[in-house]
């Protein structure tokens, strides 16, 4: 639209015509890439504060934690379904590998919140197609709301994984609703998703791996051994199968030496606290630094 | 319930996925090499005609080099046999610069025996692959633009050569073609990109060419019969 | 707010209090430095299809010039009046040196723009007071729009600079026009801005040289040598200042080197048509290269 | 009309600014320097804690370390005159880690003195400056908060040292105090940046703590006496 | 005329080597990853002796490992029949880390199993290869340091989970065995190179566990039974 | 006991091996110094064809830069007497450039006497050192082809100076001899590392020369007598 | 007791002795970018010579810049006044690059006035320093032959602009100039450093003169009479 | 004419210069490489005190070592003889670390045996060089404040090791000999350089020693008699 008024080129030729539908497209590229290198950045800062909320739990045992779970959760839900629908908006009829250095980053950061929320709540690793499920919306529009804010009529179906659609969507900031809608009442409620590559998921659990430290180390002081080496099992069982991926990727690779650099850190809290309690008999060991004893 | 898996089968599973894409990529890899292989014995040909005698015999050069994308397509074929559905740009890298020597090769082609810009459509058609992403394997906008480039800077070359072989018309309309073609480069907005660094380069095409022109203008060796109709 | 529903600390304890006070202050700086990213993500998009537009004009002759420059000059002042406004606003009563960083790349490739057009409107170089005064707002809330498009009412004032004010403005997300009104009606109008600092302002100088050497090469084929030497003697001018600057500032040396190069590459091309011209008499030149003769 | 000026006066304008700016700089990073030399006078006194003799001349040791604030609080004046209004963060780097040092120093003795938490007003007032920016030359809050964490790695060392200068209250009294300080900071959102690095530093710190009180524990060495009421 | 048949046929002659180079290079690369594969298959098997159950079962998680050796011997004799006569140091960057890992692995399973150093001799027999340069594919004596050095790295850190299994006697094995390797590397002049580099680390190893050492002998861990029973 | 001494007596071998190694190295190091010297005092002497008067005496200025072989023959078997048989690769990058440089002399010398291209087996001959790598100390093909690299832009400066000194008939047949050159590496298949670099360089060169005949063609300075007699 | 008062002595001498050090490496820092100063107003003067117009006032040009140079000398005695005996080398880093810069400076001006090349003794004399090492304040040779490189950067670009104002047998006795150089240059053994790089750089100016010698020859441009009326 | 041979005399002047300079460096070079070998020796024979029954042995390891020394002084005369006066730092870097390598060996086997702060004149004496710069070959403070806070961290491992070898007095006098030192440091004003980094080492040294102290107190090993018999 911008420049056509300007009449620089002989119009008439097939290669200025060419060119002017070549200027239309990699425009409308360059805009969906910064659309999403935008919601990527958002996702991120959500994504982090979750972690350090989480962090906020001090070991294994916090009074506090359901609550804290549950504001984790509901914060998780809100990235879910406020900006990862916008991606899966804008990736919606795309190949999504075309665009996913712009939210790669963003990605593999709610991957570490999710992966940590989960360890937190029952001591698994969520897997791979759980969390590609949660990135699967239904598109069905709200009526006539303009704002980004809360989508209420958005339904997360955890729906077994669908294929990528191929019809494509409007960019969200050019009345997307509207066409969205109009798309829906041909074909119905369909299903788009954001593509969570199992390479992002595994850096996102390297990453993982962090935090599970920080979390060892907040731990130490509440002598709950059992818990300590639990978390040091976790760790373990997550270095040797990177140990065993081999030198596939840049990436792995380096966070591999910052995963063994983490483990150690977590095998040393385990030895203080084996070599602590080997001053005093085991069974005296809980009481003293539960503060039941001797005061 | 399938969704709970263990630690244990998630790497397992992760582990499977590597090897997986360990050998896929190989196997692209093999493939794209043989294709640059072509596509480097198509150009080898094709340089035939900066040669004196060469620009004469365009056209049966021309034949020679396309009867060579019969091999083309045939490994295009088996390349695309191998790409999942979808994941076009996960392996792009892999074969982004043999697409931008294949658009380049072509258009190239195109130009020699027909004066005019080759389309995205009739590249598509002589590699039998399609035009937009929408129907699978095809040639992304940036490729296209890249092998268009390729092809000036090498018809800036034709011009100097094509006076060496005393054709003073051709590089009128090499003037005029690249001229165009860089009028509409200069419509695109451009990232500070390989794109935008080898559009740079055009300018010294544009500006070589002009000055043959102009070497020609001022030694009355300008054909009289002007540009403006294009042999076709 | 978010936090504060979670029960995890001694709530009496004089330190949390202060903590939560220092959590609140650190998410309002992190966010105002994240909406400022984003801000200057759009400028630098939008300087750069200026800037492409301008080089769309070939040589110092073209017939749509005027046509060109007003759609430039039109979507310089849209920048200016739309996201220059918006970061005027976050930036209104802080110390502007501390967000820089935020915004610092796209204000350089603003004042690339807004010197380059300059440079084809007069062939002179725009001063680093007149870019600040255009970047200088008075604070009037349209009355109910919500919408972040066309600001009609902004007025951008030209007024002589004047002090930073103190007041600070709420960020835009929450409503921010209500308050900002809400906060005129008390202070009358005021004006606020978007610091210019003279390193960004010579950065970006030095950035527009890049964009000279590609008109002057464009400019060859014109054979239009005094504009081409025109070209030429502007970036000398450019070029000694830089030289004269001396070793300050990493970013000036990095882009000296450039600049260098870009010189040579002009140089070389007034060479050339210098040579190119010797070959027939002077008076010949024009008319060969603007296909009056000969033909 | 004055606005439009030529290329070579805007030049000359901005190598002015340039020398202006240099000299300046040059200026601050000598008081700095200066500042800088003293901060490290008072740190060399305040070592004397460690001593054994050290802790229970606490308050002698901070008397002689807080009469030396009077030198810093002239230097500072001297280093906050030549700064120019509304331009504190252009110059931040030069004077951050001092920054960060005076607020440890100041947290450090009021520990010392009262056994409790500084408040950015305490520090602002010792040091004659403002609290807010708004006012005027102050603290940035997140080198405020390094100073703290500063002060915590120093409280830990003192946790050891008391033990060896055979006063066992004092570790408890400071397991208590750092372990709020770390439930402050875990309140915090940080990025990935220094303080964010320095706070994972301040969980050894914790830890360290942690394993003198059960030291003691373990060995009945605890005070009866409970650490609820810090002395004041 | 005759030129041009000349150097298009010497140029086929070199395109034909150069295709057969890159052929073999190919097939040392995929061979070569092979045996990766199954030295970190290895590896993984060996990690279960951190595990605090690990350091009991020390002989059958050895004897597991060991069983792996005939694929590693059997991939290693397919890759050394096509390496060309006199060859090993031009394709050297292939398998050098490779080479290394198995040294590293090799030397860990035989300390495991008997506490002593593994001689270029018995890595030469395990994995049935030449000793000296001059009867074929060997180790390189510097490639065969770099494995030492991993193992130290390896055996401090089983250190340190030895306590955490309560098995006190072997981190003071560990610490006399690591003394003597350091020992036997302080005699080496190496030169600025990454040998050197990783040879710093293994300062850093002996330090770390003469630490653990430490931390038991003032807690009265130390085993009064000394090292003697250590076979040797 | 034992292993302590066992440890040590390795150790002990391990020095003598490394520091034998090093002193070999730096023998080597030393010869090629002086290798690399005669080598650049025989360019000094070939640079004076790019003189005016220099394109006349060439066949004078080739004598000159042979008769310096001698010299050279010496030193290379002064060299080769102190690498280990096959150990070539071992020092590979020592003499890499080395023999490149050398590579490119004897080429550039063939070319000035007879306009034709050098074989391996004439470098072999003149060097004193073998053609293939069974035999003992040969040059890499990939060095060899680099030395045909350097040698092209040797020459497509020796054609711009040509002009100079008014010889016309030689960037006519310098044009003919490196196009060939170039129709000879484009049939290689140079994988992506200095030598597809350096052949992306000739590709420039080849450029270079066709835009001198282009200036000497449409100057009329291209003389009539076609390129026929030039010696073959 | 006495141990610690020795203690805290030594380092108060040390610290005398580090503060009057760092103070004379400010006062160094100071002095040397004061010079740099004058010498960046001196290539802004000299710049000049690349105008259309300038290089027909070249004389002027010079004496200007010339007359810059008292303040040079004035700056480096006082420069030089501070530098303790023997210690040249301490802080050969600081006036490295100045030092450079003045060698070019003054062997551009000398080759503008006379077309000669500057000898380090007329270097010594304008600059009011010593000649040798042994004498006191002198130029290191590496940094005199930096400067004469930085000068035939110059020089080459001057040949371009030259043409640009018709001055065409200006290029033709810098190309010959500046081929000296190189020959010059040919007969260092330069190890692999900045030089060396650096002189890798003047190569390349040399073949961009050639061309422009080329262009003029070609197109008739190259002065009839001869260089023979430069001074020499 | 003149001018060619002049250029070229010039530069056979600096061509011969210029290979005398790098002779000199590999002479330097040769030499210091001797120096490191025994300098490593000696540290090899010092580490024996760390051994259990080392500590014991401590002044017949002393004694051992010293007599090397008889063999540094030989070759640091050769070293001395072979450096032109005044450019001591023209080659700094050659010998700096060999420098702060001796002065940490002379400065540790003057603790073990005195337990006492070694002097610069002691230095100077053992080794057989000056003291002071004027004087000739002598001593960079900074590379002797280097080689000190070399010794403290192997004071801090040595602290340690006593422990292990129930020496539970030395701890304690390590730890008051570092603390001195630490103070002694902290009156310095240290730049941003590697010698700060280097003391932000010796900060985590004395802490490490703090709590080697601690752990004896804790535990009531700390003798009774107090650190007063120290030898002073
Ligand atoms: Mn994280
Ligand atoms: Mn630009």
């Amino acid at each position: 639209d911008s420049n056509t008024d300007i009449n620089l080129v002989d119009e008439s030729s097939p290669i200025i015509q060419a060119f002017k539908q070549y200027q239309n497209e990699l425009d409308t590229k360059h805009d969906k890439h910064e659309r999403l290198v935008k919601l990527s950045r958002d996702v991120t800062l959500e994504s982090k504060r979750v972690i350090f909320l989480l962090q906020r739990i001090a070991g294994g045992t916090d009074e506090n934690k359901n609550n804290v779970l549950k504001e984790a959760d509901t914060k998780l839900q809100a990235i879910q379904d406020d900006h990862f629908r916008k991606i899966a908006l804008e990736l919606d009829g795309e190949d999504p590998y075309q665009f996913l250095k712009a939210y790669t980053a963003g990605m593999q950061e709610y991957i570490e919140a999710v992966t940590f929320f989960q360890y937190h709540k029952d001591q698994s690793l969520t897997n791979h197609l759980t969390i590609q499920r949660q990135l699967q919306f239904t598109q069905n529009c709200p009526t006539d709301e303009t704002s980004n804010s809360t989508l209420p009529n958005v339904e997360n179906p955890k729906l077994p994984k669908l294929d990528i659609q191929d019809q494509p969507v409007k960019p969200l900031d050019s009345a997307s609703c509207e066409s969205s809608y109009h798309d829906s009442q041909i074909s119905a409620i369909k299903t788009i998703e954001v593509l969570v590559t199992p390479l992002d998921y595994i850096l996102g659990v390297a990453d993982l791996t962090g935090e599970i430290m920080r979390l060892a180390i907040n731990s130490v002081k509440t002598g709950n051994a059992n818990f300590l080496f639990q978390l040091c099992d976790f760790m373990r069982e997550i270095h040797n199968a990177f140990i065993s991926f081999g030198n596939i990727h840049r990436e792995i690779r380096r966070k591999l030496n910052v995963l063994q650099q983490s483990l150690k850190k977590v095998e040393t809290a385990c030895y203080t606290l084996q070599i602590r309690g080997s001053e005093i008999p085991k069974h005296m060991l809980a009481d003293v630094l539960s503060g039941k004893t001797m005061d | 319930m399938s969704q709970i898996s263990t630690t244990s089968d998630i790497f397992t599973d992760f582990r499977q996925f590597l090897n997986a894409d360990q050998e896929l990529r190989e196997d692209i890899r093999v493939k794209v090499r043989d294709l640059e292989q072509t596509a480097r014995d198509i150009l080898t040909i094709l340089q035939a005609v900066h040669q004196p005698e060469g620009i004469k015999e365009c056209s049966a050069i021309c034949e020679k080099a396309k009867s060579k994308f019969d091999i083309i397509r045939t490994q295009l074929t088996a390349l695309i046999a191998v790409i999942p559905q979808g994941q076009y740009y996960r392996f792009h890298d892999h074969w982004r610069f043999l697409l931008q020597r294949l658009v380049f090769l072509v258009a190239f082609i195109e130009y020699l025996e027909t004066e005019t810009l080759v389309t995205r459509e009739s590249i598509s058609e002589v590699l039998a692959i399609h035009v937009v992403r929408d129907d699978g394997f095809h040639i992304d906008l940036e490729d296209f633009l890249m092998g268009l480039l390729q092809m000036s800077s090498e018809l800036s070359r034709l011009a100097i050569n094509a006076v060496t072989a005393e054709d003073f018309s051709r590089p009128m309309r090499i003037a005029k073609f690249v001229g165009e073609l860089d009028s509409g480069f200069r419509l695109l907005n451009l990232k500070n990109d390989s794109l935008r660094k080898r559009f740079d380069a055009l300018k010294y095409d544009v500006k070589k060419i002009e000055e043959v022109v102009y070497d020609l203008t001022i030694r009355g060796l300008k054909p009289k019969t002007e540009v403006k109709e294009t042999k076709e």
